[in-house]
């Protein structure tokens, strides 16, 4: 274990405790975000570097893009949700 | 001696009663069982609103988070809980870490026969120079079988919770899309250079998962990754033409029905002692390490279309 | 406490991270951050079980050279065992999300405990 | 080798495969490959059961061309593929007994997607059953969330969304907590494989030092199951689970799922920890005292309801505190009870189900006791299968619910300190028990005026019209009976089983 891998292990908990108390969504899924980056700089300080891969492409990438298209849905939703809950009621 | 019975007597033996009451011929409650009648109460039409609105008054209490004492103090009660039971979850956790073994050291019981062998002997055996590679196709298959089903089945929600029908498809794009700028292009001119490195640079990594670092499933999430960012660009327009739910579901199932072919053989030839035929080749080499090459294709394949489905099926809820 | 405190403060960090993943679970209210929770706790066991197969001076186990004696390569196992976990926790938070982005269509909401008040006010 | 022993791995392979091959098919084809999936599943079982029980010796079997410690393996004995075919028999039972109500509840274009849930379902169960490496099941038991929580919410309606929600959030952090359990274990004995844990652990404790990284990973994984299995406090998600999805699901989910994660438990217990050492963790005394306030939580909140499947859905948490309690006993007839116990509450819970379904069907859907009243006439074949279903919850004699409720109280009289309370809170719950379910049988024997069938718009089924259900539910009392009226041959082979996990 060197310096470096501490530095980045304390980044990972500000980066957990940045998420918890972050007010608003997009910052934490930014914050969030880093910390996948982190977590795969440290992966590959670990030497495994199929985990480092694999969180870049995974964790930072495509997990990161499904949050913001799901924050970008909840705010797109206002128009056409009342059409989905008055065809729920007469279910 | 049997008797033969009449039809007046047949009628009434148990067998005969049941067998008309279970196919509703007859109820054997009416005209037998003596009712008597409720007699109906009458309710004014005042009362029943004033009753109404009390009820009404009294949910609007209960659920009243800001008035309602007693809600105000469970939640306070919950969240104090919560904080005290976390803290010491994380005291226990840290006191429990003080008793394990040391990081970094050798000596533990972690490192025991089952690593050595794989070091030792896995390029021998599974043709894999990547040795974590060989441990996952290879040694522990039957994990990675199941995780390969986890992704499908997830895949297989995922559809079933945003997919839908054609009409209402429209409205929910038409929406979705309104902020974003189309035909931009900065992000077109990066997608043209940058799409293709990302293709050629997952191909490489789902190829070479035995030699080096990665193997299907990164190479799949970057080729995913590098198709996303193709829609990004260019709209579904330019995707739909080669990409639908009928390609999604034909890759997945021939990718995975092709995993569980070659790895069903693998298990089956292993469990009764039969010498498996497949070559494993010459280490390094790209064609080497037998099934591993094949597998790892499969899952790149089922990866990179699950990645690319969960983006379109978010965005849009329509291949 | 045991003897090992010192030696093992990654393990201790991830165990923290741990806690902490699990008073996201527990008390935020908004369901995104719910979700975010789940996955620093999943990280953090992976972070741990990486660690475990970690042991100082040794390399990757990708045979280089064909040297091939234990004591040049780390564990290869955890990392096997991690590559597993990121694809179930991938495919756990699609699946969450998608439910949120559903029941945020049906509720307008991500609070949990409101729309179960306003279950119960409806009376279903 | 002989062929039949390949079997346990074909049943895998092939419920894995029909997975994908669903996917591909439309939605009759798909329905009749399940069906017939899951007959081949009960048969191949079946004849490992056989094979099992002639020769008398467990066996393993490789999964890959390398033995134990490095590849993986599956692990078969009598209690195994007994298991396996149970449960088998219970979901092609309560599939077709919920078959109409998928056809209609269920969007048309998603309907083959719903078998392919249900058929990843059946490989992960019965891969849960027989794996003989810890990692494996947590691999499946991932399976296994997933699929459930997608049986909960292909119904799409508001509630069933929020309850898929509640259940993924409460499963999810039930599978954090028994991976973590897991990796600690892994790190103090360097195994994944059970019998080498066991063996590592047992050398451990035999020079007397029972510490502190083994006491919290068995707590983390008992913790993370009981989660998932809804043990008294953490119930919270259940009665919405089951209560709002379609029938078919509600009735798979009590019995199998969470019977899945409790077997999953009692094979950690045995064949990871080992019994004794479990005993001597004081984890036994906790998921007792869980299992006991269940008991009684379950039954009183089941009085409060006035929905009849909520009302079900609750009594599965009192029955699942009556199964941790067995275990809690902290002996081998405790044990084999509550393996007795969770074969008969499945038989009875998925029977309970589809009998409620028949019974809402002919009172314009409508599942509330007041409109309830008279059922049981204008369908005749549910109101007896609910009957028969509510006596053996009772425990009353021929039924399985009887045979079960003496042997937890035979296995209590052995214990001395953890006698009386146990008898108390059986007393206490099966009175309980009796209360709401004689209320609904009552309710639902009520003769009802021809006034009131109008308002209700009441219907009546004929046993004559619906024979699929008709052949179900007689199955399902049959089921019930055999094992209220077999149950000596079937305590053999439970305990032979237990003797063979060890």
């Amino acid at each position: 274990m060197t310096v470096f891998q501490i530095i980045l292990l304390v980044f990972l908990l500000v980066c957990a405790i940045a998420v918890s108390f972050s007010k608003n969504l997009l910052n934490s899924i930014l914050i969030f975000m880093s910390f996948s980056l982190i977590m795969s700089i440290l992966w590959v300080c670990l030497e495994s570097p199929d985990l480092g891969i694999t969180e870049a492409a995974v964790g930072a990438g495509v997990t990161s893009i499904l949050f913001f298209a799901t924050l970008k849905k909840i705010h797109a939703i206002e128009v056409e949700g009342t059409q989905e809950e008055a065809e729920d009621e007469q279910a | 001696m049997s008797r033969l019975k009449t039809k007046e007597e047949y009628e009434k033996t148990i067998g005969f009663k049941f067998r008309r009451w279970l196919y509703g011929e007859e109820d054997p409650y009416i005209n037998k069982v003596e009712m008597v009648k409720q007699h109906h109460r009458h309710v004014e039409e005042k009362t029943i609103t004033e009753r109404m609105h009390e009820k009404q008054m009294h949910r609007e209490y209960t659920y009243d988070v800001n008035r309602n004492k007693v809600l105000k103090t469970y939640s306070m009660l919950y969240r104090i809980a919560s904080v005290v039971f976390v803290i010491l979850i994380a005291a226990l956790l840290v006191y429990n870490v003080s008793w394990l073994p040391k990081t970094g050291a050798a000596e533990k019981a972690v490192n025991n026969e089952v690593p050595q062998r794989y070091i030792e002997n896995g390029l021998q055996e599974t043709g894999a120079v990547n040795i974590v590679t060989g441990m996952i196709l290879d040694y522990r298959a039957f994990d990675t079988l199941g995780e390969s089903h986890v992704l499908f089945i997830a895949t297989i929600t995922v559809l079933i919770l945003l997919r839908n029908n054609k009409k209402k498809a429209t409205i929910a794009q038409i929406s979705d899309r309104r902020f974003e700028p189309k035909n931009d292009s900065i992000l077109q001119l990066g997608a043209k250079i940058l799409v293709p490195v990302i293709f050629v640079f997952g191909i490489y990594v789902v190829l070479n998962g035995h030699i080096s670092p990665g193997g299907g499933f990164s190479g799949g999430a970057i080729i995913g990754a590098g198709l996303i960012l193709y829609v990004s660009a260019f709209g579904f327009e330019k995707t739909e033409k080669f990409f639908t739910e009928r390609t999604y579901k034909v890759i997945s199932f021939a990718a995975l029905a092709t995993y569980c072919i070659a790895k069903s053989y693998s298990f089956y030839t292993g469990a009764n002692h039969i010498h498996s035929i497949i070559p494993l080749g010459q280490p390094g080499a790209i064609l080497s390490s037998g099934l591993i090459l094949i597998l790892n294709i499969c899952v790149g394949m089922v990866v990179a279309c699950t990645m690319y489905t969960f983006y379109v099926m978010f965005r849009k809820g329509d291949f | 406490m045991g003897p090992n405190l010192i030696a093992n403060y990654g393990e201790a960090i991830a165990m923290i991270m741990f806690a902490i993943g699990m008073g996201n679970l527990l008390l935020q209210k908004n369901l995104i951050k719910k979700i975010i929770g789940l996955n620093i706790m999943d990280s953090s066991v992976y972070l741990f079980l990486a660690l475990k197969g970690y042991i100082t001076g040794r390399k990757v186990p990708i045979v280089v050279d064909g040297i091939q004696e234990v004591t040049a390569y780390i564990n290869p196992i955890p990392a096997g065992l991690v590559l597993t976990g990121i694809v179930v926790s991938v495919s756990v938070s699609a699946l969450m999300l998608s439910l949120t982005i559903r029941l945020y269509k049906r509720y307008h909401t991500l609070d949990l405990d409101e729309i179960s008040l306003r279950l119960r006010q409806e009376g279903l | 080798m002989q062929f039949v022993q390949n079997f346990p791995f074909f049943c895998i392979i092939l419920t894995l495969f029909s997975g994908s091959v669903c996917a591909v098919l439309k939605s009759k084809p798909a329905r009749i490959v399940n069906t017939i999936l899951i007959t081949i599943v009960g048969i191949l079982n079946a004849c490992v059961l056989a094979f099992e029980i002639k020769t008398g010796e467990s066996y393993t079997y490789m999964m890959g061309h390398f033995p134990a410690p490095w590849g993986n393996e599956i692990r078969i004995g009598v209690l195994e593929a007994g298991m396996a075919l149970f449960f088998c028999v219970i979901m092609l039972l309560s599939m077709l007994g919920g078959k109409h109500k998928v056809l209609t509840e269920i969007a048309k274009e998603k309907q083959n997607l719903y078998y392919v849930l249900v058929n990843l379902l059946l490989s992960s169960l019965i891969a849960l059953v027989y794996t003989n490496d810890i990692f494996t099941a947590y691999v499946f038991v991932e399976i296994n969330t997933i699929s459930a929580c997608g049986l909960i919410m292909i119904r799409q309606n508001g509630r069933t969304i929020e309850a898929a929600v509640r259940y993924m959030i409460m499963s999810l952090l039930g599978s954090g907590l028994l991976l973590m359990g897991i990796c600690m274990l892994y790190d103090i004995t360097g195994h994944l494989l059970m019998s080498n844990i066991k063996q590592t652990l047992e050398a451990t404790y035999a020079s007397g030092k029972l510490d502190v990284p083994l006491l919290v990973s068995v707590a983390f994984m008992c913790i993370g199951l009981a989660i998932k299995s809804a043990l008294f406090p953490f119930h919270a998600w259940l009665p919405d689970a089951y209560g709002y999805s379609t029938v078919s699901s509600a009735a798979i989910l009590s019995s199998l799922v969470s019977k899945g994660y409790i077997f999953l438990l009692i094979k950690i217990i045995y064949r990871v920890v080992g019994f004794e050492i479990f005993r001597d963790t004081h984890i036994i005394n906790v998921l007792f005292i869980f299992g006991l306030c269940g008991m009684i939580f379950g039954s009183v909140s089941a009085i409060r309801e006035n929905d009849i499947r909520r009302m079900i859905a609750f009594s599965s948490v009192a029955q699942i505190g009556y199964i941790y309690m067995g275990i809690g006993l902290g002996t081998e007839v405790g044990m084999a009870a509550s393996i007795f116990h969770i074969l008969s509450h499945a038989a009875t819970k998925s029977m309970l189900f589809i009998a409620a379904i028949g019974l809402t069907e002919v009172s314009d859907g409508s599942r509330h006791f007041i409109k309830l009243t008279g059922a049981g006439f204008r369908n005749k074949i549910a109101g007896l299968t609910f009957m028969a279903g509510s006596l053996s919850m009772v425990g009353v004699p021929i039924f399985a619910g009887f045979i079960s409720k003496l042997l937890f109280a035979q296995a209590a009289t052995v214990n001395k300190g953890k006698m009386l309370p146990v008898l108390i809170c059986l007393g206490i719950s099966t009175i309980l028990n009796a209360i709401y379910f004689m209320k609904t049988v009552i309710r639902i024997y009520t003769p009802i005026d021809d006034k009131t069938f109008e308002e209700n718009k009441c219907s009546v089924i004929k046993a004559r019209q619906v024979p699929l259900y008709t052949v179900t539910c007689i199955l399902f009392i049959i089921v019930n009976v055999v094992l209220g009226t077999m149950s000596d041959p079937i305590m053999d082979l439970i305990t032979k089983g237990l003797s063979m996990f060890a």
